[in-house]
């Protein structure tokens, strides 16, 4: 069943320098149960596209400009874009959780644990004091943090860094929403802390059966996560498919050169240069008329400056936007 | 938590040390020595001869000003901390005795000025804060700018010839805190009295403040409000209200708490000027006076006491931050 | 070992927290304990660990940016591990240093001429003319257009910003460069490209590397020998083409956590439980041992020595004989 | 992301632009200094340029010189050869024009003039020279000291922190204006002494802020860079710390010209200003008081003047601090 239906998606911000395209045209599936991973490097607008969903972009400078988001749940479809304010912080919390990149400076550091979980459940499902509480400790049992009743009366600066990032999942989690919206949730944690988050979101999401909007600029994990795959470049889809297709078969050339530029540990390749993506990303408020990659690109032709790039020009059968493809 | 006020109280101790060698230095810091200044300044107050030796005589036992200095030095040390500043040389009532009437004045003053200063300040700030640079940001921070360019003691005496000369209006007392033979009134009356005569100095102790403390406010709450755990707290979906309220002003407020123990020393030396216009009999006149019949005891109490009382006030707004703010600071971590 | 450029011996380094009425310290940060390592002229020595494992304070450390508490550091012959800063200083030339956060590591308030050419300047080593030529080259070697020279910061992107430290590293072509996590802030298509540079680089100045990163395989592409630390020691050592030959439970599970870009890959994961303790109370016996899926008793009690196991393989475990290659190294090496 | 060219110091200018009424404040201030520095060219009772009995002379240069009333007689009589150009104010500071004793504004006396038949419009102008002088030279005074102890603070650390910390703090434990008071009560009020009295009591802000910014800066990486690449302590303050610290200080000193220049005219209006002989906007302001119910105009007048310099001043600040709040751009 299909959760969300993105289309056409754009995001800008309004500056000084111009106006700043960091999502452009972003059209999209989520499945209920199903992960989606968003990827991409350092300002591509993965973050801002995240963001976007739930409505939480600092307004000014920035705006959606259009699109439609249409999410499909028990309560039936609706366009995100068109709720009241009101409504849309119904969705926020209860149908739509989000955890992000730094689970130190995500969580207030003047309240307790506890209180900051028991405020999302206490805001969406209501019930006294008491019910409150054990939920939060049933909340904090779920992700894995022992002894959960002191836990929840300490402060976030008392907690690991993994603890606090499993915090942060229960208070997403906490009123069983039925997307959780994960921005770079394991950029900051250590390789060792970051398997265990990546096991407990797996294990979250066959109990629980959300669908995850999982951003990150790390191939490894995509590969772990991910059932659907869209990366991204310059505020625009590149590419996007399934797992497979896209590890074993992409189409577009920067999904191709990101792939390469990964250091294997293959034997043999110690020492031996490694393959690169020439040139810079460009400016999102000063973007070229044609393919934004079209500088980096080994296969460009004239045609990549002069057009705009449709969805598929090749026929691929999904969107790759190249035309060489 | 006992711990922490102890060792404050215990670093204060080198402060109040220092505060009282600077307080000795000014004495010496007089050309000649202080006794025939005195002398001096008491001759030009018209006092007949004997008077004038009188008071060189007092003031070298006062001080101590035969005896070498370290010796002058343990003295004035050992009467600061016990709070004995001998007597006045304008009328010979104990200082301490002028000071425990004044200072009562003084700290009602400032103290109503602060709250106010505060009330008014801190949601003008969160309000700037939250719309920032929009049309009632701008208006507020010029009208603010205004108002803490405008000299006190100039707005001090157009008030007065508006509102209480009789000359425009006379709907408000312009000296002094209460009116004569009120003293007799039932309580009630007194307050009332009181209040009524606080009013004008009051609107002029606190106009400045708002602009720098509404600052202030904003400023931290912009900072507060960039933060990761604002958005955080929205993507739970509550109400943008309690989002400020809860997540972003207690956050805010921490820095703004500290800044009052700071507020004090700058209001206590506004009041000279502004007690001095409407005649209020607390320490700020009481000090601007003695400064000009070079009443030093007075002088030296004033600076002490003053100064003594901003530490306190310091010392409780560093409490404050600490039971505001859950988070343990390692005091000295190096690299 | 003749050879050996830098050597260092149980190089150990606390910070102490204070706390207290007194500031007293009360526990302590132990950041390196007894590291011992050397680094032969031209090697690539890779050193990788956790956050917090202290290994950018052992790159402080040997840059002397901060003072160990115990320990030697040997390099290029002399002792220097007290040295006083101005003797310290004609050294420096021979011993660099490239950082993490290229936004952080150039002065915004410089241009990037001066920044490179700075180090020329302070030890006075050309005139200002032939200053500017050297920059210009340096710039050129770097990928970098000689336009550059006058533009600030701000206007280049990460990448670039990384080329501008590595030619301020370069510039007075040092002996060693120690890279701190040169590559972990830039995109995946940046940090090949630096990869390189630096492989360039090295061969041609003949430069030494000590290369510290958290990711074990961006260490294992550029380095001859890779360092694996723990809690401030060393876990284990072996060469970078013999990976997964490398026995230690904590690096193979260090191996086996690094997320593969392949979907289809199904392995068998050691995950490890629990968090890194706390490096102020570190575990006795093995440091290890609570995460350990292997540990036994005598791992609680009694700390491993790093021992040699096979040829250029050191690892601190008391079981390492009994330990294999696991099964994630070698199907990695497969694919 | 790739900007086009551009310093610190023309980014902030280019924010600071974006405040007009900073920028209106930067030509009055502009305006008050050019003023000062004219004022006997402005306001004067000699004339600037004159010819008598063949001779050419500069009498504002020359305190014994002829007076324009003097002349106005000589003129009368006709004795020839005689003519002069009158300053745009015809009136010194200290000319007692006795037929207009606190006369309302007129024609004569654009701002009417004082119990003495002083023009204000003159004493104004001088007094602007006392004003914008105390103001500069006490912050200049007070900016070196701060930046000083507080790069000495914050660089060194230890003791030499410890020291000018507890310092700082016992400094800011005193009520500022009653310090001053009651130093400028010991050595004698003189505009020298005020100066210097407001310089070394109003250092402490400056300190605290250097310092802050030394400790921040101080732990950076390009801070490391440059002690990894040999550079001493003093090239390190110099070259790397201090530029990062000098725009809030600059902020700083703004406003601190204003607060110094509103204690200075305190300070006046109490009676301890500068001598009587030269007038300043507070001493105006002071001897306005005995003729609060008639002479509107002599306390409304000084006190504007004082406003709209420190109101200058002020927005100056303002504008500046906007312009380098790291939340615009670094």
């Amino acid at each position: 069943m299909t959760l969300l239906q993105v289309r056409n998606l754009t995001t800008q911000f309004f500056t000084d320098e111009g106006v700043v395209k960091a999502v452009d045209g972003a059209t999209f599936n989520l499945d209920k149960g199903k992960t989606l991973c968003i990827v991409g490097e350092s300002g591509c607008g993965k973050s801002v596209m995240s963001l976007s969903l739930m409505r939480l972009i600092p307004e000014p400078p920035g705006r959606i400009v259009q699109g439609e988001i249409m999410f499909n749940d028990v309560q039936g479809e609706r366009d995100l874009l068109k709720l009241s304010n009101e409504e849309m912080r119904r969705i926020r919390g209860k149908r739509i959780g989000m955890i992000f990149q730094e689970p130190m400076t995500s969580l207030n550091p003047v309240y307790t644990i506890g209180n900051q979980i028991g405020e999302a459940i206490a805001l969406h499902e209501g019930g006294s004091n008491k019910q409150v509480k054990e939920r939060t400790i049933r909340m904090l049992e779920l992700v894995g943090i022992p002894a959960p009743e002191q836990r929840m009366r300490e402060y976030p600066h008392q907690l690991s860094g993994g603890m606090r990032q499993r915090a942060m999942i229960a208070m997403a989690l906490s009123c069983t929403p039925d997307i959780l919206i994960a921005d770079e949730p394991t950029t900051a944690l250590d390789v060792t802390i970051q398997a265990q988050i990546l096991d407990l979101m797996r294990e979250l999401q066959r109990e629980l059966g959300m669908a995850i909007i999982f951003v990150t600029h790390d191939l490894g994990v995509v590969a772990e996560m991910a059932d659907q795959i869209a990366v991204m470049y310059a505020g625009k889809f590149v590419e996007v498919g399934t797992a497979q297709q896209i590890f074993n078969d992409p189409k577009h050339p920067y999904t191709q050169g990101l792939l390469k530029s990964i250091p294997s540990f293959e034997k043999g390749t110690e020492g031996k240069r490694l393959p690169t993506i020439p040139g810079v990303v460009p400016s999102l408020s000063n973007l070229p008329m044609g393919c934004a990659f079209a500088d980096r690109c080994e296969k460009v032709k004239d045609r990549c400056r002069g057009e705009a790039v449709s969805e598929d020009p090749c026929n691929v059968g999904r969107l790759v936007r190249c035309f060489y493809a | 938590m006992a711990s922490y006020v102890l060792k404050r109280l215990l670093l204060m101790i080198p402060t109040l040390l220092g505060i009282i060698v600077i307080t000795f230095a000014v004495v010496h810091l007089a050309p000649g020595d202080p006794a025939t200044l005195m002398s001096q300044s008491a001759e030009s107050s018209s006092m007949n001869e004997g008077s004038a030796k009188s008071i060189v005589e007092e003031t070298k036992k006062l001080y101590g000003l035969d005896k070498p200095l370290p010796v002058q030095f343990l003295r004035w040390v050992q009467r600061a901390v016990t709070l004995d500043f001998g007597n006045s040389y304008r009328d010979h009532r104990p200082v301490m005795e002028k000071i425990w009437e004044a200072l009562p004045i003084t700290l009602l003053l400032n103290i109503i000025t602060i709250f106010i200063i505060y009330i008014i300040s801190v949601p003008l700030g969160i309000y700037t804060a939250v719309k920032p640079r929009g049309v009632a940001d701008r208006v507020v921070s010029v009208v603010l700018l205004v108002f803490y360019s405008l000299p006190s003691f100039w707005v001090a005496i157009m008030l007065m010839v508006i509102f209480g000369s009789g000359d425009y209006l006379n709907w408000l007392p312009i000296t002094g805190i209460l009116s004569h033979g009120a003293d007799k009134l039932p309580w009630y009356e007194i307050v009332m009295n009181i209040s009524w005569h606080l009013i004008l100095p009051i609107v002029c102790l606190t106009y400045g403040g708002f602009a720098f403390l509404s600052r202030f406010t904003r400023a931290s709450m912009l900072e507060v409000i960039r933060q990761d755990y604002i958005r955080t707290a929205r993507a739970k979906g509550l109400s943008e209200w309690r989002v400020i309220m809860k997540h972003g002003v207690r956050n805010a407020l921490i820095p703004i708490l500290t800044l009052m123990g700071t507020l004090l020393p700058a209001l206590l030396g506004g009041s000279v000027i502004i007690e001095q216009i409407f005649s209020i009999p607390g320490m700020g006149r009481l000090g601007f006076e003695s400064i000009l019949s070079r009443d030093y005891p007075v002088i030296m109490a004033i600076a002490t006491i003053s100064a003594m009382l901003t530490l306190v006030s310091i010392l409780l707004s560093d409490v404050m931050y600490k039971v505001v703010d859950p988070r343990i600071t390692f005091d000295k971590r190096e690299g | 070992m003749s050879e050996s450029l830098l050597n260092i011996q149980n190089l150990t380094k606390g910070f102490p927290i204070r706390g207290g009425i007194l500031g007293r310290e009360v526990a302590r940060v132990q950041a390196v304990r007894g590291v011992d390592i050397s680094i032969d002229r031209g090697e690539v020595l890779g050193l990788v660990g956790e956050s917090g494992c202290g290994k950018s304070t052992l790159g402080m450390l040997i840059l002397r940016l901060i003072d160990p508490d115990a320990g030697k550091i040997i390099f290029d012959g002399q002792d220097i591990t007290t040295m006083p800063q101005s003797k310290l200083r004609p050294i420096r030339k021979s011993m660099q240093v490239v950082f993490q956060d290229p936004y952080a590591s150039l002065n915004p308030r410089m241009s990037v001429g001066d920044i490179i050419g700075e180090p020329l300047l302070v030890h006075k080593v050309t005139s200002s003319k032939e200053r500017r030529d050297r920059v210009m080259d340096l710039l050129k070697l770097v990928g970098l257009n000689e336009k550059a020279y006058g533009r600030y910061p701000h206007e280049f992107s990460g990448g670039q910003r990384q080329r501008v430290g590595i030619a301020r590293a370069i510039i007075l072509t040092p002996k060693l460069v120690i890279a701190d996590e040169p590559v972990s802030a830039l995109d995946v298509s940046i940090r090949g490209e630096i990869l390189n540079l630096l492989e360039d680089l090295k061969d041609r100045f003949s430069l030494t590397y000590l290369f510290i990163s958290h990711d074990l395989k961006v260490v294992e592409h550029i380095s001859d020998r890779i360092a694996v630390m723990y809690l401030g020691q060393i876990m284990e050592m072996f060469p970078a083409s013999e990976l997964c030959e490398a026995r230690h439970p904590y690096t193979q599970a260090l191996v086996s956590a690094i997320p593969v870009p392949d979907p289809d890959a199904k392995r068998e994961r050691i995950v490890l439980k629990g968090d890194v303790p706390s490096p102020i109370d570190p575990p006795s016996g093995c440091s290890f041992h609570p995460r350990c899926p292997y540990a036994k008793d005598v791992c609680k009690s009694q700390e491993p020595q790093l021992d040699k196991y096979g040829d250029g393989f050191f690892a601190a475990c008391h079981f390492i004989d009994e330990m294999k290659a696991h099964s994630v190294g070698s199907e990695l090496a497969s694919k | 992301m790739v900007n086009e060219r551009q310093t610190y110091a023309s980014m902030i200018w280019r924010q600071f632009k974006k405040s007009r009424l900073a920028v209106v404040s930067l030509f009055v201030v502009a305006a008050l200094v050019v003023i000062a520095l004219l004022a006997p060219f402005i306001a004067n009772e000699r004339p600037i340029l004159m010819r008598h009995a063949g001779e050419w002379s500069m009498p504002i240069f020359d305190k014994a010189s002829l007076t324009l009333s003097e002349l106005d007689v000589i003129k009368d009589s006709s004795s020839g050869d005689l003519w002069f150009i009158n300053p745009p104010i015809p009136f010194g500071p200290t000319t007692y024009d006795l037929d207009s004793v606190l006369s309302p504004p007129t024609k004569k006396h654009l701002l009417g003039t004082d119990g003495d038949g002083r023009d204000i419009v003159s004493q104004l102008i001088w007094g602007s020279r006392i004003s914008l002088s105390v103001g500069v030279v006490a912050i200049g005074i007070a900016a070196i000291i701060g930046i000083i102890f507080g790069l000495l603070a914050g660089y060194f650390g230890g003791w030499a922190d410890m020291i000018i910390s507890r310092l700082i703090e016992i400094m800011t434990c005193f009520p500022t204006f009653f310090l001053i008071l009651t130093v400028l009560a010991f050595v004698g009020p003189s505009i020298f002494n005020i100066m210097v009295v407001i310089g070394i009591t109003g250092w402490t802000g400056i300190a605290r802020l250097v310092r802050g910014e030394c400790l921040k800066v101080r732990g950076r990486q390009f801070v490391h860079a440059a002690v990894v690449s040999g550079a001493r302590d003093g090239r390190i303050m110099w070259r790397h710390i201090l530029p990062h610290a000098l725009a809030p200080v600059l902020v700083s000193v703004s406003f601190g010209v204003a607060s110094a220049i509103l204690a200075e005219a305190a300070l006046s209006f109490l009676g301890f200003g500068v001598p009587a002989s030269t007038a300043s906007w507070g001493s105006m302001l002071s001897e306005a008081q005995e003729y609060m119910d008639i002479g509107w105009w002599l306390t409304l007048v000084p006190g504007s003047a004082i406003f709209v310099t420190i109101m200058a001043y002020n927005l100056i600040g303002e504008a500046l601090r906007d312009a380098i709040d790291p939340n615009m751009k670094t």
